[in-house]
């Protein structure tokens, strides 16, 4: 199924950085608690990159964003949905991270990844943008009744390889 | 992990950080191996302090060590191992092979 | 958009603050650090200090105010708010890496204090929920900062010198000679594994399930005699590779 | 799958706190960095749990035993096989950890499992004696040629009840 999705999201400069050296791959219910427990298992994992402690805590961040709303808008904070969360690093030193929920969707996904907006009046609508402010690369693919992935690649141009550069 | 080496006389310390697990084993074996190998040593000191944890894979290189350090007549000390640490040393009974010091200084002054 | 925000885009003032009115400035400022606090509320729980975050967040959006332009067509909140978290970015990047480092330390200590101080308390080990509200975290950024073994810290507060000789694995196999056996059993085994396929089989059917020499020979459709005979050979081979302390 | 693999193991005993509370599955490859990735994941999940950071560093230790089983001697050291984690937390305050490879399998498990016996002369044979140890039920399913299931089971009484208890 990740390979379906990782076809759809192939782009030109993808291609040359498709070599997964790591990967892992996990499902938990949608419940507040697991937040939280997310977005540490993101950092532990992303702590095997040549990263320093900041860049941790920014992919604990944007973990953090995308599962948070999958549980509050995707499954309307009914704790008995399903999010996926994969978690790859690339041979070239960068890290994709996808958050996929089966919840309701995004109609319009342009406007849902404008600053400050938000379909509920109680929330900030900064979800996104920090999302797109900490990564490099950003993609959203949603179908409405069917659920939203969210895509997000960072790269972390290793010492060696600035060296060799 | 990462292991710093100090050789003084025949006294060879290693001071050891991070997770002492699978991944690391393998390493740790081979660089302490390399310097009992070719350096008369009577003395191995392990310093634990930056250890935050240690499984059964780590355990097979100390005693591993031990096993090594013994056949060639000299003596082996772990130092500074924190409380987590500390209880799997002596839930696998190491300790009764290897006694456990404080720190360097407490090993030299006994 | 459904969308209600407590601060107000006011061009008007926008524009006067562009044009060097200072008092306009600290209007549209006022009127939008709320912008601020919004983009503050993310970084909760985090190991930043909140007081730095909020002046480099000020600046992030005085500089939004300085460059607005009403051509980009979009709300100034819309244009403020990644201002604000890009200057905050820049700045953990910059500057963030050994304040984090050191955070990361007192944090250790922070945990570690924590813990006696409730474990004075309640009178008896707390558990992490205690502990991480006690301190205002997460439960499981607790379990993750204490593999940051901070040891100086750790030895002088924690060990208490006493043995704490408990559990089963250890009474069961913990006494010296059964470490001693361990090793032995290590050392047999590695020697074990040098004899030849016959050789292994006799050797740990005699000696391990205490079969008879006229069973195995019967088994192996060999004589006695045979079977007496690898014995001694593997036996000799033995005492070769495990030396005399051993196999006496 | 999963469900099967609980069916098999289902005791009279295991009825009792058949309500899964929360859980987590994730899914890696046989690499040793994983290791350490797979243990603090399962240690920030227990953490939800009503238990002591001791405890937690119990947890720790046990995944880290069955994990690099799976690896050592599930796969031989090769990185391209995949591991299976599922950690469940049931209503009484029970932990369940599945550890699962699908590599070479235990010929003789009763033989695996006894202390200090390991296939590999340099190892100390202790990996099961701490997961027997440490936890309060532990099961081996293994099928040589097919795989390897250890499941590992620690009750956690509750501060609240015990008070009711
Ligand atoms: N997984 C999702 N499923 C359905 N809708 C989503 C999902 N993620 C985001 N949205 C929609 O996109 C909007 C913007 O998301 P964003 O995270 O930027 O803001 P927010 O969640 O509303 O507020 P905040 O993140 O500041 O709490 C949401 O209000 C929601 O309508
Ligand atoms: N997942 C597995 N796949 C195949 N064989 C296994 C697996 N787990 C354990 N074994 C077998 O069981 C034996 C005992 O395992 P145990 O973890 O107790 O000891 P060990 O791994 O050999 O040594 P140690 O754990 O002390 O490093 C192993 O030597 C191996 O032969
Ligand atoms: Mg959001
Ligand atoms: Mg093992």
């Amino acid at each position: 199924m990740w390979s379906v999705i990782k076809g759809r999201w192939t782009s030109p400069g993808l291609e040359l950085r498709m070599n997964v050296k790591n990967y892992v791959r996990f499902e938990f219910s949608s419940m507040p608690e697991n937040v939280s427990f997310a977005r540490s298992c993101v950092g532990a994992f992303a702590a095997q990159l040549d990263c320093t402690l900041e860049d941790i805590e920014e992919i604990k961040l944007v973990v953090s964003e995308a599962v948070s709303n999958s549980i509050i808008h995707g499954y309307n904070g009914s704790t008995d949905g399903k999010i996926e969360v994969m978690a790859s690093i690339f041979d070239n030193g960068s890290l994709e991270i996808i958050v996929k929920d089966f919840g309701r969707g995004i109609e319009n996904v342009e406007q849902a990844m404008e600053p400050t907006y938000s379909s509920d009046s109680s929330r900030m609508g900064l979800g996104f943008t920090f999302m797109r402010s900490f990564m490099d690369e950003m993609d959203v693919i949603s179908e409405p009744g069917q659920g939203t992935s969210v895509r997000m690649l960072r790269f972390f141009p290793s010492q060696n390889h600035q060296a060799m550069a | 992990m990462n292991a710093d080496f100090k050789q003084v006389r025949d006294t060879l310390v290693v001071r050891i950080s991070g997770e002492l697990d699978m991944l690391v084993a393998d390493q740790l074996r081979q660089e302490i191996d390399r310097r009992l190998d070719n350096t008369s040593i009577s003395t191995l000191i392990l310093n634990l302090e930056k250890v935050s944890f240690i499984d059964s894979s780590g355990l097979g290189v100390i005693i591993g060590r031990y096993k090594k350090v013994s056949a060639q007549q000299g003596r082996m000390y772990i130092v500074g191992a924190c409380p987590p640490v500390e209880k799997i040393l002596h839930f696998s009974g190491i300790n009764k092979l290897v006694p456990l010091y404080r720190s360097e200084k407490d090993v030299v002054s006994n | 958009m459904s969308s209600t925000h407590s601060y107000q885009d006011n061009d008007e003032l926008l524009i006067r603050a562009q044009q060097g009115d200072e008092e306009a400035r600290e209007l549209i400022y006022s009127a939008n650090v709320g912008l601020i606090y919004m983009v503050l509320e993310r970084f909760r729980g985090t190991s930043y200090d909140h007081e730095d975050l909020f002046q480099v967040g000020s600046i992030g959006l005085l500089k939004a105010i300085d460059k607005f332009d009403f051509s980009f067509q979009v709300r100034f909140s819309t244009y403020a708010v990644p201002m604000i978290i890009g200057e905050i970015k820049k700045f953990l990047r910059d500057d963030g890496m050994v304040k984090v480092q050191r955070s990361y330390k007192e944090l250790y200590g922070k945990i570690r204090w924590a813990q006696e101080k409730l474990r004075g308390d309640l009178g008896r080990e707390p558990n992490v929920s205690e502990i991480a509200a006690c301190l205002e975290m997460d439960k499981e950024e607790i379990v993750l900062a204490m593999e940051a073994c901070q040891a100086p810290a750790y030895i002088q507060d924690v060990i208490p010198g006493e043995e704490k000789d408990q559990g089963s694995l250890l009474d069961r196999l913990a006494s010296e000679e059964n470490t001693v056996r361990i090793l032995e059993q290590m050392a047999l085994r590695e020697a074990l594994s040098k004899l030849d396929h016959r050789e292994q089989e006799v050797i740990l059917r005699r000696f391990f399930k205490d079969e008879t020499q006229a069973l195995i020979a019967q088994d192996l459709g060999v004589s006695q005699v045979q079977i007496s005979r690898i014995e001694k050979a593997a036996l000799q081979k033995l005492k070769s590779l495990l030396g005399d302390q051993i196999i006496g």
